[in-house]
């Protein structure tokens, strides 16, 4: 065990990986020399050269449509999309060509590709810096999408996704890059897409992912002040979801709220509540809650704290669920 | 035809051996008698091929045939260009190269029939990569993989026969997409090896090229810090000669190039386009005075080629008509299931649930699935 | 009361709006002298000119781009994306700048822009012509999506859309675009996104949007034949939601189906699955459940029957709906 | 700096009058001392505003900011050049030009302290178009304004005083990005009395222009059909002389034209970069010494402008610092409802319940709202 920052985790992971198989490569905006505008690349080209860390020209299209065409030569390409709002210059390529290449080759050839994506909110940024674009990667057929929470399970995710055979979106809770945790480097980590229990109780299930981990646990322990017992699940994966711990607890529990800091509708808390309603319906005693950003644009950085869930709202939320 | 346009052999047939072509003319006398014979039979039997397809998209038997017709000289000149060990991205009617590079007909049918969204795998027939309809999509995964070849080091050994290049297809109108421009880009910063080959058909369906580009669109190239060619795309030989160049000194190390191939799509853009609407008669009558099998034609039966050989590629376009005819006909619709055959690479439970469930569902019918 | 298609609607609804303001402007891939592939903008340019209606060059981001330029011009532009499969390219001008723009403008300049897109499967054809991309555009707030379902809806919500001063994605059910219908060419229509009850029943409502309303409503045909009585709710518009005449059903009902073509995982189904089973959570019968497309890219042409919903899965998730 | 780039100062504020030039001169004599003064003072007082603006979000009252430091000859000369009827697209580092066409410095302090994504309504401040920020993006929406611009036939009439002409801002990193191709090619296809401005800074963060292209930026253009020309971004005459015609030369309904102006981003890319990570200390002192207001300050002294005015200039640049700190330490949040606020122009049913719903939620708490 060894204590680390989540940027710090996810560069020993990608350098393991790069280790491990010398068909890995890093490409993206400024993640040579300058190791990525937040240094989770750092020191990787002078470990491995400019021809495995590539600071790549300055279109999103263009890195994932290449990374594309090197995932056909045989290598395992790595992307980072420098911030979660300019993902969408490659959505085409995303979207119709990655997530359908390997469906189109009819399993000929497949497409490791992971596109990294530091996400969220809560560092006070400008516009375009602060998004939660989920959604419209787990609508899509032919990727996966996680999330890791906490420095160990990014350690160990990023190695999974590189190491998996399937394009990953790769979300990283910016927000939480820094603050330090418990690493273990040795530990193999779990299933990819294994959501996990981290707090259990008995009262409701909150359910979330990436930042809103540690806000769920806080709204946790300050409603075990006030008697309430809340289970919390950290669902790590957004697509495929590992609905089993969920509706496990949901079982015992009869009542869930789900955060996240995407815009509500059509969006990935939608997709769980409406499948926990489904799968849970005899349990469920009060309806599936949702606790999410706003349908707006992500606001001025001012106004963040009013737009993303916090635990005031989730409390609410929680009470509201109870009062059923 | 643009004066600026490489030009070998003219609208005749006639090999021109001027001062001009000096630097092309040695590739061609390096073709054997044999290779010149098959730039036609190529040509030839992929065009009654192409009839074929066209027919039975309108008896019902495709979705949609997408017709190579007329561009054949710039397809086949390209095509052979390219060596063995060469990786080639068409768009979506290069049936010629298609050809040239083993891919059976068969799998262009079943694409444009529905049966199947790709159809064969590159590495087993010729390197020649799927059809992209997403226009100008390829463009960036081709300049990926030549990425990839000099990472390698597949590339500027100084050995041609081993040294690999890339070769990217892509039309008139797939210059206006950004994504060609950022293959460019990516092209000239990691110097790969690889060509860019425009088929400037003249038309974007119903768009001609003078609303994608007042300037000619062999210049685009030059911006990008890429050599860029034109050819008269309707004559073979000036196809071969000048693609050729262009991928051994792209495999050579010398960087990208960009070649464009002025021809024109004499057929509609495809079976659900009705070209009458949109173009003159006259063009259409210029266009298929200079069609390229007639071209080429007129220049073997100059160097002696006789009926003989013209009726045997007659009767091999005949033979391949017919046995796609038939096995078209006799394909199958694929199983239920295929549609949840390899979404992805690695086992995924939401597809294997959705699986099963559409096979109990099909069985609660009475096991049609 | 005269009898036409919808794409006939469509035009007839364009050239209405078209004369009404002069500033409307259609631009697109081949709507010009050819008309559109659907034959959509058939004789606008040769009523308006070349300077109102656009054969512009071969680019879906330039299209989008440039069409927000000619907004903050005052100009009101209608763009046609050839194909459901096209609209990617055109996604990050969409999602960051044409649906942010009003709020980036803190509403000194509206951004009356309509991207038309015909949409869906049933028409046979091969990759990128049959998709369902509705849930990427719900999920993203500045936008409102909309679809209408007959040529009598096409002919007043085309209008409706170019006349509002928001972006609006305009969804066009391609296999509706050739059956005939009643329009009135004189009625104004409803509010653009009012859903409307299209049959009455008492034992499920059947929810839908675009060309499954047709398949909705013969569902129903086929269950009142078995003694079941389905009302049936077309949508009509997927952002927002008017949520009251299903809520209103869903009251009377307690059990819902909602049908779409699109994928099911975060979709505008399981967003009315979710706020359904939240708001109506005490009627609620059993669980409301989806049929949708599956979880994969959409199939080549000749399993498109096995992918799209159909009367049948219908039938068997209304049979579903009832046993519990 | 290279030689194909047009200049009309010396590094050491000398004019150029030779041959080459004349054809630029001209617009240059027409220049009134007023307004090279203007030039001069608009600089400096920006470069002190810019050094104020760094130091507050140093201090934690900004959330970013982006310095103009270098570029404000490139700005000056290319903003002046502007007619009042043009209009003006930015990237976002264009605060010189942003003053010259009335925009307050406060709304752009506002828009990177995270109170707004906006700021101004560019109808009210000289046609001059909010900032974006995703690279590339805006080269579309000038391209439209000016096919928009054409369609009213507000260009072309031969009256340069009335006839508009649209300005679109952008950086080296930028030409990689599709939509800058696409907004070339919509430009030149209708011919948009429009110029494209290219800032190249030589950096886009931490990646050097050689990775966006190996040859000069300025050629891109012609690529396209549109006439590029190369200026010494860092010779505010230069700039202004070579825009202006341009300007003029599209608004006289010739097209599109494209003027890259070579300059150097001196400061870091913005406030959370530390460029010692990847640039030599040998290129900033090179740049240093081609400081482009210095080189302005001894054109200006040459000409016999003394003290007094740089004094002058200095106290203005002190004021507006003093205000803006002021101001900015002034500011208070906007209303938690503001995230509403003008998501749609007409009424939207979800946007109104949420904004109900946080109302009612924040009076829960007793009425901080
Ligand atoms: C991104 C995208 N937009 C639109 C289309 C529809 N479309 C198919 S082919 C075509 C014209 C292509 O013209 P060109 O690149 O000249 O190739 P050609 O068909 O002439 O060979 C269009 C607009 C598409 N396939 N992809
Ligand atoms: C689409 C997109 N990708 C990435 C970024 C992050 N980013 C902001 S500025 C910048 C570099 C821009 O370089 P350049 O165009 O040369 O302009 P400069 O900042 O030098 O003025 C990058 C990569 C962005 N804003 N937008
Ligand atoms: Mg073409
Ligand atoms: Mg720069």
């Amino acid at each position: 065990m060894t204590t680390m920052t989540m940027a710090k985790a996810l560069n020993e992971g990608l350098r393991a990986a790069m280790r491990a198989d010398e068909k890995v490569l890093l490409m993206g905006e400024d993640i040579g020399t300058l190791g990525g505008v937040f240094r989770v690349t750092e020191g990787l080209k002078s470990e491995f050269g400019p021809r495995r860390v590539l600071d790549t020209p300055l279109a999103e299209s263009g890195i994932v449509g290449s990374a594309i065409g090197l995932a056909m030569r045989g290598y395992r390409p790595v992307c980072e999309i420098q911030f979660d709002g300019f993902v969408y210059p490659a959505f085409d390529q995303i979207t119709s060509q990655l997530a359908k290449q390997t469906y189109r080759h009819g399993g000929a050839q497949s497409f490791p590709v992971v596109i990294r994506i530091p996400y969220g909110g809560h560092i006070g940024a400008v516009e375009h810096h602060q998004e939660s674009p989920e959604a419209y990667f787990a609508h899509t057929a032919g990727l996966r999408v996680v999330a890791p929470a906490t420095p160990h399970d990014a350690y160990w995710m990023i190695q999974e996704a590189i190491a998996g055979n399937d394009p990953v979106v790769f979300l990283e809770p910016k927000s939480r890059y820094w603050p330090k945790g418990e690493v273990d480097l040795s530990a193999s980590g779990a299933a990819l897409h294994a959501s996990r229990v981290v707090r259990r109780g008995t009262d409701v299930t909150l359910i979330g992912h990436g930042a809103m981990v540690a806000t769920l646990l806080d709204a946790a322990e300050l409603a075990a002040a006030e008697g309430v017992s809340a289970e919390v699940v950290d669902l790590r994966s957004l697509s495929p979801i590992d609905y089993a711990p969920i509706l496990e607890s949901v079982r015992r529990t009869g009542r869930a709220v789900v955060v996240q800091e995407a815009p509500q509708q059509v969006s990935v808390g939608s997709e769980i509540a409406a499948t926990v309603g489904e799968r849970a319906f005899y349990s469920l005693q009060s309806p599936v809650l949702r606790v999410s950003g706003y349908d707006t644009p992500f606001p001025p950085a001012k106004l963040e704290g009013v737009y993303l869930p916090d635990v005031d709202r989730i409390l609410e939320a929680v009470d509201r669920a109870l009062a059923h | 035809m643009a004066t600026d346009a490489i030009r070998l052999l003219s609208p005749e047939g006639v090999l021109i051996e001027s001062e001009e072509n000096a630097a092309w003319l040695p590739l061609i006398s390096a073709l054997s008698e044999q290779q010149l014979l098959d730039f036609h039979r190529q040509m030839a039997v992929i065009r009654r091929f192409d009839i074929e397809a066209g027919n039975l998209q309108r008896q019902g038997q495709l979705a949609l045939w997408i017709p190579s017709l007329g561009q054949e000289a710039a397809q086949v000149g390209s095509g052979y260009a390219a060596r063995a060990q060469d990786t080639i991205f068409p768009a979506y009617r290069e049936h010629v190269v298609g050809r040239i590079r083993g891919v059976d007909p068969m799998r262009i049918i079943e694409l444009l029939r529905g049966q199947d969204h790709g159809g064969w795998d590159p590495k087993q027939h010729g390197n020649f990569h799927l059809y992209t309809l997403v226009i100008g999509s390829q463009s960036l995964h081709a300049t990926g993989y030549a990425m990839g070849v000099a990472f390698d080091g597949a590339a500027a050994t100084g050995d041609p026969e081993r040294d690999e290049a890339v070769l990217v297809y892509f039309g008139d109108g797939a210059t206006s997409q950004g994504d060609v421009s950022e293959a460019l880009v990516f092209a000239a910063s990691y110097q790969t090896p690889q060509v860019f080959f425009l088929q400037n058909n003249h038309w974007a369906i119903s768009v001609p090229v003078a609303t994608q580009s007042r300037t000619p669109l062999y210049r685009r190239a030059a911006g990008y810090g890429v050599a860029g060619l034109r050819v008269d795309g309707n004559d073979a030989l000036a196809a071969y000669a000048v693609t050729r160049t262009a991928l051994d000194e792209a495999r050579a190390g010398l960087g990208p190039r960009f070649v464009e191939a002025l021809t024109y799509r004499m057929g509609a853009h495809t079976t659900s386009d009705d070209p009458t609407k949109y173009r003159d008669d006259a063009e259409l009558e210029y266009w298929t005075a200079h069609d390229p099998i007639a071209r080429f034609e007129a220049f073997l039966r100059g160097r002696g080629v006789g009926d003989d050989f013209f009726a045997s590629v007659a009767e091999e376009g005949e033979d391949l008509a017919a046995d796609v005819r038939r096995r078209t006909l006799a394909l199958e619709s694929p199983p239920a299931t295929k549609i949840f055959d390899h979404v992805y690479t690695d086992p995924h439970p939401d597809v294997a649930e959705q699986r099963a469930w559409l096979l109990a569902y099909e069985a609660s019918f009475g096991g049609q699935a």
